[in-house]
């Protein structure tokens, strides 16, 4: 009866943040542009691949959460072990430093790093749309490592430089693996982040670059086109089978083990 | 001595504050296995590390057949280390571990896959090459660190405590076969620990230290029946250690009474410390000189421990004979039992 | 006759949703030149972003392209490079915002109106007392636009757009303090979608998005306040920094075609600036007085201008206005 | 040994990406633009900003913020709580089936609402229809701060359940025992033991729903029409029509200084636990 | 039998496809401390976990008192745990720590600061109650968990192995106090561990379990000296278990020799066990019958202990008087040092 509750409570959970997707996704198929339904069509989803701005946007949107995710998780997770390696007040500075970009309002990173490509004389576009990326993407992996780096056993690090490994080579071949469960979230994190940001994108970016949230953005005052939601409503789909088919996978491995 | 593998020189090495080592020298022959043995704090674990090069000195030296060492990074140094942990690779399975020092130093597949082959036959774990390392028991892991170690042929093994999280049964299994290992090959083991036991079992020679210093050198046997203080006594297996008066040569005094002993060259009425062994002292009703109480029995399996109240001190007796809690007995004991001890300045 | 270096790029950054499908395509394949586009959400978003990165032409509005004249970042262009010129209406010429015809090339303009379903609002809408009009309480929508609303209540008023007269601007913020009960809230151009689905009878809106709502609805009709409206012209111009300016003006000159020009503001709904275009324009689009007011309705029109500090007076009565909710 | 180093990358990249953008903000903050486009020390935006308008925007920021964030932590926390009981299946799907809604634009997911929401929308519709309310009535969901603060949770509700999540879960199931064992019914375990030691969990949720929702803009704007204006809205208008950097700046350094100083109260081991919320 | 504070009535649990107990009856007497011994995995915690109420058997009766408790929760359960982890209130104090159960019960603040304080002192930590439980040290924390509980006055306590993370010294010390607080407040414990010493040292009741099942129950002196199997004698304390041949009631056959012994009962050439201690195997250069070489000699301060190769038998031997390794020696035995023991039918 108790589970029941529970389970009932959760089911509740999930209709309220599942409840705007699903509207949206049916949506994808009405005929009107508008958000009156008029009608079942598939109109909206052939259209979306003869969009070339939506198109490009994808392709710029993809491009750069690909780059920034992996280059942020590179330099995060180095900069993670590092710091796991600092003094207590260095570290603490660090971190505190770190944070702040996470708990800044968009707004401000977005203008504030648009003026430093300026003064840096950075031309913007692609490059500096990474750069910003990179710049709130870092402290998530951070953030994501640390606690993994806390986990692991100190001894595997000198064990391998006990039997011969150099300090760069105990450190990827025996801790980077030992913490890959927190690199993987680091680098799941920045790319969702990547792939959602909106202000500090636009601020940051060059001419013809768009990623779809600044289409979204841009269009949203004059209504968003229905594309855009048949778009999501694809990406949400693949992102669902993915994580369902990851998801099976660490629970097979994990039964193995 | 060009017999000594390792020599400290006059090492010192503190954390902030604390002096762990201070001014520390020892050597280290070849070819034998050698115990530190100290309670926990004492730093055997720094001391270690430091061979090893996790640590660096604050000053003194570290000679390696007598090459100094002291700032050579662990991995450029010719021996290799079983950690207390393990210190396991946990996402490689048991070959990999093992192979991990060959595969650094880029040796053949072949002769790497025989030589780890090799050496999981000397720790008894043939065929577990594939195996995961979390699906391996505790006692199978240790010796799969073990052969982690012993397949780079180290002149020099370091190993921390490697038994301490094993049970009872496994630990003394474990120790027979490290042993075996040791004379087998003939590596210069350094063994550190702080069960007594282990120690005596084991070693060659034992290094008893403590706060930082050495208290004594030497042959197990000499230890346990030669202690040199009643540290040493007392962490070498349970003791009586009680005060006594040296009235001359051969004979002192405690408990009230007058016991023959073998010990000489103290001063006269000198403060010592009298060092029993529980296993020494005799019950013998007609002519025992000391009389006490059964405080206490405890049944230990090979023997019975008794606590007996005489006077005011608490024997702690050990014996395969029971005497009844509150009986009244009587004590004595062997001139060769009676261990005389100088009294430490400090502590 | 006007082709260029075919490797050149020309950088256009315009408003969102401002241009015909295909016409970017075209220009390429008849001038070989590349077209790097990319678009604003509004105009201060550009004149932020045009701070720190080059583009070729941009497409402001009036009273932004004022503001770029005084601080001097856009260049005077060669109108023989923009022969369509010729075509332009002369009641966009000499602006006030550029009284000489050096910088800027009109692109389309726009009214600011009331946009209501005649199926539900059963009174004469020819005035923007209808939007304080208790009838229609909570079936209202105000624009989401500091300048506009308040530009159309001091009309509503009788006063300029333009104010910056205390007691007016005052009298302007009681009127809208007076109206918040009434109005559902302020929103922009997905006024479009509230008017469509009943959500609302009422909104103010610009006049292309009315165009375009009621090409999704029969009974939507589009109305200019008798006593005068904001207007509002989008011109084309080159900022300093451009790196390719013939393209730029080629660009430019090519979107004043009289058949581009008309497609443009046939399928986004704006008003054309282009005499010959506008006759290409199909009659019900081009007879609409709505899109396309008869001009003493101009007359007692006003644009929008940003002499000094007249936004932040604006926006501080805005945030006291909403301040009270 | 030390590995120190493997951070000076990242500390050089700090420099450049966080702190010097900062140093500009913190520039415009505390000056105002002279006429020739110079900048002047002044803190007039300072005293600005301490007016009765905006107080009153920040005083309503702050109160949205936290009335979202307490009802984010009373639908988050036994959410989390359920989320990690034993009889659960499939624990580790529904975590996921929590965190994907942020994978999609917030904007979309917050129009999205309005076809459910508005006067006119489904949800009224279905009142309308199953005879709950009479035909052209309706309950108006949207259009006031009840909608900003319903957006809010919405948005950021997962932030509150993850970290929650996450504390819980690594709990010593067998402390919950030793309370039982010492006598403690369900409600002295949960109230003693399990909420005690869910609270750097709680506090980690709380940062992390109140900071966005004290700067959100894009969903009071949409769900209330813009009737809500909040600090986010302010300082977005700034550096957009009002086009006063300056002014934008300072109000941005003032949240950023309350965060920063709820940011002291909280302790290292708590930021750096908020990483691993994600999955 | 009213004695009896617990008693386990046929009790079977499983998990999942796993039997753990199956068929299960136990008693507890009351006031006695009564030691669960066994090897990792046998059901010992599953069997205290049923005591106390974490978890429900699949069928029988627990019986508290005679009354019947096997489905009342554990905080109605009249009996406390310590847990072998402690299970300490991370967030709490000392003192908050201990007066937990009392604060439920929602004794009087004076009294449970009395309580409290009293517990603590009993557990030798007082002036503790304003620490931190993370700066107490291992030894300190299990202490703590021990006076939690008793703080509670309980007529039973469980203890899960709650030495089992210590090092030996300290061990060894808390074996002695825990056994004293027993014997001082005359409560029930049930005290589970897999250390057979420490089985011996403390109970007065042994309970050895392998698979689910009861081996042997009975005082530490009967197990020790009368293990009714070979599983039993090999767990507790080493032995050496030999096959032989019951020629007739009381004469064996083992190791190619005919010895005298004390058992009978036995079918006529039955195949047992006999197990021999080896603190029992005499040198006997005369008279010795079992011809065996020394293959290795380990000091273990108290006795050495040689391994001594024999036919086909590797015979443990502990004595005072050391053989050197390779002398060739002569064993022999005592008849009332020879166990003889039924085979079990499995393992
Ligand atoms: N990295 C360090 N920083 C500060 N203090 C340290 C560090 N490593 C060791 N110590 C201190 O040095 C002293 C000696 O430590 P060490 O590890 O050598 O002891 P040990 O003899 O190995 O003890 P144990 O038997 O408990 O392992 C201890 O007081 C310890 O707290
Ligand atoms: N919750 C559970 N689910 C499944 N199997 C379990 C569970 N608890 C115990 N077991 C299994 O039951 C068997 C007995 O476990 P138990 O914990 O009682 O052993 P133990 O005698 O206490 O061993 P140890 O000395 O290692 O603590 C083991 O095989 C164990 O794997
Ligand atoms: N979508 C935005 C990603 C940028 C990360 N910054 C988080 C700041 C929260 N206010
Ligand atoms: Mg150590
Ligand atoms: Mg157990």
């Amino acid at each position: 009866m108790k589970d029941k509750l529970s389970k009932l409570y959760l089911y509740l959970v999930f209709i309220f943040l599942y409840a705007p997707i699903i509207i949206l996704m049916i949506y994808s198929f009405n005929e009107s542009k508008y958000r009156v339904w008029t009608g079942f069509s598939l109109k909206w989803y052939i259209e979306l691949f003869h969009n070339r701005q939506i198109m490009d946007a994808l392709y710029n949107t993809i491009f750069v959460a690909v780059i920034a995710s992996i280059l942020s998780t590179i330099i995060g997770t180095a900069a993670a072990i590092g710091i796991d390696g600092l003094k207590k007040w260095q570290k603490s500075t660090v971190m505190n430093v770190t944070m702040l970009p996470v708990l800044n309002p968009d707004i401000v990173t977005g203008i504030s790093l648009m003026l430093l490509f300026y003064i840096g004389k950075l031309p913007t576009g692609r490059f500096t749309l990474i750069l910003a990326h990179m710049s709130f993407c870092i402290p998530y992996v951070i953030l994501s490592v640390m606690p993994k780096l806390k986990q692991v056993n100190a001894g595997t690090y000198e064990a391998a430089l006990d039997l011969g490994a150099t300090p760069a080579l105990a450190t990827v071949k025996v801790t980077l693996p030992e913490i890959m469960p927190g690199v993987i979230n680091g680098l799941l994190m920045a790319f969702t982040l990547s792939i959602d940001d909106f202000i500090v994108s636009y601020f940051t970016t060059g001419p013809g670059v768009e990623n779809l949230s600044i289409l979204i953005y841009n269009a949203a005052k004059k209504g968003v086109s229905p594309s855009i939601n048949a778009l999501s409503a694809l990406m949400f789909a693949v992102i669902l089978v993915l994580l369902i088919i990851i998801n099976a996978r660490t629970n097979k491995n994990a039964a193995k083990a | 001595m060009s017999n000594a593998i390792i020599k400290l020189e006059n090492i010192s090495k503190s954390f902030g504050e604390e002096d762990i080592l201070e001014n520390f020298s020892v050597e280290i022959a070849r070819h034998e296995f050698v115990t530190i043995l100290g309670p926990s704090g004492c730093g055997k674990t720094t001391t270690l590390r430091l061979i090893g090069g996790f640590e660096l000195p604050d000053s003194g030296r570290i000679l390696f057949d007598g090459e100094d060492i002291t700032s050579l990074p662990p991995y450029k140094r010719r021996l290799n280390t079983v950690f207390q942990k393990y210190a396991l690779f946990p996402h490689m399975n048991v070959f990999d571990n093992v192979a991990f020092g060959l595969s650094i130093k880029k040796v053949d597949k072949k002769i790497m896959k025989e030589k780890v082959s090799d050496v999981l036959k000397l720790v008894n774990l043939k065929g577990f090459e594939n195996r995961n390392i979390s699906s391996l028991s505790g006692g199978q892991q240790q010796r799969i660190a073990i052969a982690r170690a012993l397949v780079n042929e180290p002149e020099v093994l370091l190993l921390d405590e490697p038994l301490g999280a094993l049970d009872l049964k496994l630990r003394q299994e474990m120790q027979l076969e490290l042993k075996k290992i040791q004379t087998k090959l003939g590596i210069t083991f350094i063994y550190v620990t702080h069960d007594q036991e282990e120690a005596l079992t084991m070693s060659d020679e034992i290094i008893v230290m403590n706060d930082g210093q050495i208290q004594q050198k030497g042959t197990p046997v000499d230890i346990y029946n030669e202690p040199k203080n009643a540290f040493v006594a007392g962490f070498i297996g349970e003791s009586n250690i009680i005060d006594g008066i040296m009235k001359k040569d051969l004979l002192v005094q405690f408990a009230g009474q007058d016991f023959v002993c073998l010990d000489s060259g103290f001063d006269e009425n000198e403060l010592v410390d009298v060092v029993i062994r529980p296993e020494d002292i005799k019950f013998d009703k007609e002519n025992g000189r000391i009389k006490g109480t059964v405080q206490s029995v405890v049944f230990k399996g090979v023997h019975y421990e008794m606590h007996i109240r005489a006077e005011n001190f608490d024997w702690i007796v050990h014996s395969t004979a029971m005497e009844p809690e509150g009986s009244t007995v009587f004590l004595d004991l062997y001139p060769n039992d009676i261990h005389i001890m100088r009294k430490v300045a400090e502590e | 006759g006007c082709g260029g270096d075919p490797k050149k790029v020309v950088k256009v950054y315009n408003a969102a949703e401002y241009i015909a499908e295909g016409v970017i395509e075209e220009f390429e394949k008849e001038t070989g030149y590349k077209v790097v586009y990319s678009e604003f959400a509004s105009n201060e978003d550009m004149y932020t972003k045009i701070k720190t990165t080059s583009y070729d032409v941009l497409v402001p509005s009036d009273y932004m392209i004022d503001k770029l004249v005084k601080e001097d970042l856009i260049q005077p262009l060669n109108y023989d490079n923009i022969p369509n010129y010729q075509y332009i209406d002369e009641t966009f010429k000499s602006p006030y915002y550029d009284e000489n015809d050096q910088y800027s090339v009109p692109y389309m303009w726009s009214t600011v109106g009331i946009l209501y379903d005649g199926d539900k609002v059963t009174d004469e809408v020819d005035d923007m007392s209808i939007m304080w009009n208790e009838k229609y309480s909570g079936k209202i929508f105000m624009l989401d636009s500091v300048r506009d609303t308040m530009g159309m209540t001091l009309k509503k008023l009788g006063f300029s757009v333009n104010t910056e007269n205390d007691s007016e601007l005052a009298q302007a913020k009681e009127e809208l303090l007076k109206q918040r009960p009434l109005i559902l809230g302020y929103v922009t151009d997905e006024v479009k979608d509230k008017i469509i689905s009943g959500e609302g009878y009422l909104g103010l809106v610009y006049s292309g998005e009315a165009g375009k709502a009621m090409e999704e609805k029969d009974s939507l009709k589009y109305a200019i306040p008798n006593n005068g409206t904001i207007y509002c012209v989008d011109a084309m111009v080159v900022p300093k920094s451009a790196e390719n300016k013939d393209g730029a003006e080629a660009f430019i000159n090519f979107m004043q075609r009289p058949d581009i020009a008309a497609r443009n503001a046939q399928e986004t709904c704006y008003g054309i600036t282009n005499t010959q275009g506008r006759d290409q324009l199909p009659d019900e689009v081009k007879n609409n007085k709505g899109l396309y007011p008869d001009n003493d309705v101009l007359e007692r029109s006003e644009m929008l201008q940003s002499e000094g500090n007249i936004n932040q007076k604006y926006l501080e009565i805005w945030n006291e206005i909403t301040a009270s909710h | 040994m030390n590995r120190r180093w493997y951070s000076y990358p990242y500390i050089v990249w700090a420099l450049i990406f966080i702190v010097v953008p900062l140093i500009v903000v913190l520039v415009y903050g505390i000056t105002v633009q002279g006429p020739d486009g110079s900048l002047n020390i002044s803190f007039a935006n300072f005293k600005r900003f301490f007016t009765p308008v905006y107080l009153g925007v920040l005083g309503r920021s702050v109160l949205y913020a936290a009335i979202s964030t307490f009802i984010c932590l009373i639908i988050g926390y036994p959410a989390a709580l359920i989320l990690t009981s034993k009889n659960l299946k499939h624990k580790s799907v529904m975590m996921l089936l929590i965190v994907i809604p942020m994978w999609m634009n917030l904007l979309l997911r917050t129009y999205s609402w309005l076809t459910l929401l508005e006067n006119e929308g489904l949800i009224n519709q279905f009142l309308r229809f199953i005879g709950v309310i009479e035909q052209d009535g309706y309950i108006q969901f949207l259009y006031g701060k009840g909608a900003v603060i319903f957006g809010m949770v919405y948005n950021f509700l997962p932030f509150m359940i993850l970290p929650i999540h996450s504390v819980v879960s690594k709990m010593d199931y067998s402390i919950i025992e030793a309370a039982e064992d010492l006598g403690a019914g369900k409600v002295n375990v949960f109230r003693k033991v399990i909420f005690p030691l869910s609270i750097p969990g709680i506090s980690s949720g709380i940062t992390m729903v109140f900071v966005p929702a004290i700067t959100t803009f894009a969903i009071s704007s949409i769900l209330s029409g813009n009737n809500v204006n909040l600090l986010g809205n302010v300082i977005e208008k700034q550096f957009g029509v009002g086009g006063d950097w300056n002014f934008g700046s300072t109000m941005s350094l003032i949240l950023m200084v309350m965060i920063l100083v709820s940011l002291l109260f909280m302790p290292d081991s708590e930021k750096e636990s908020q990483g691993g919320m994600m999955l």
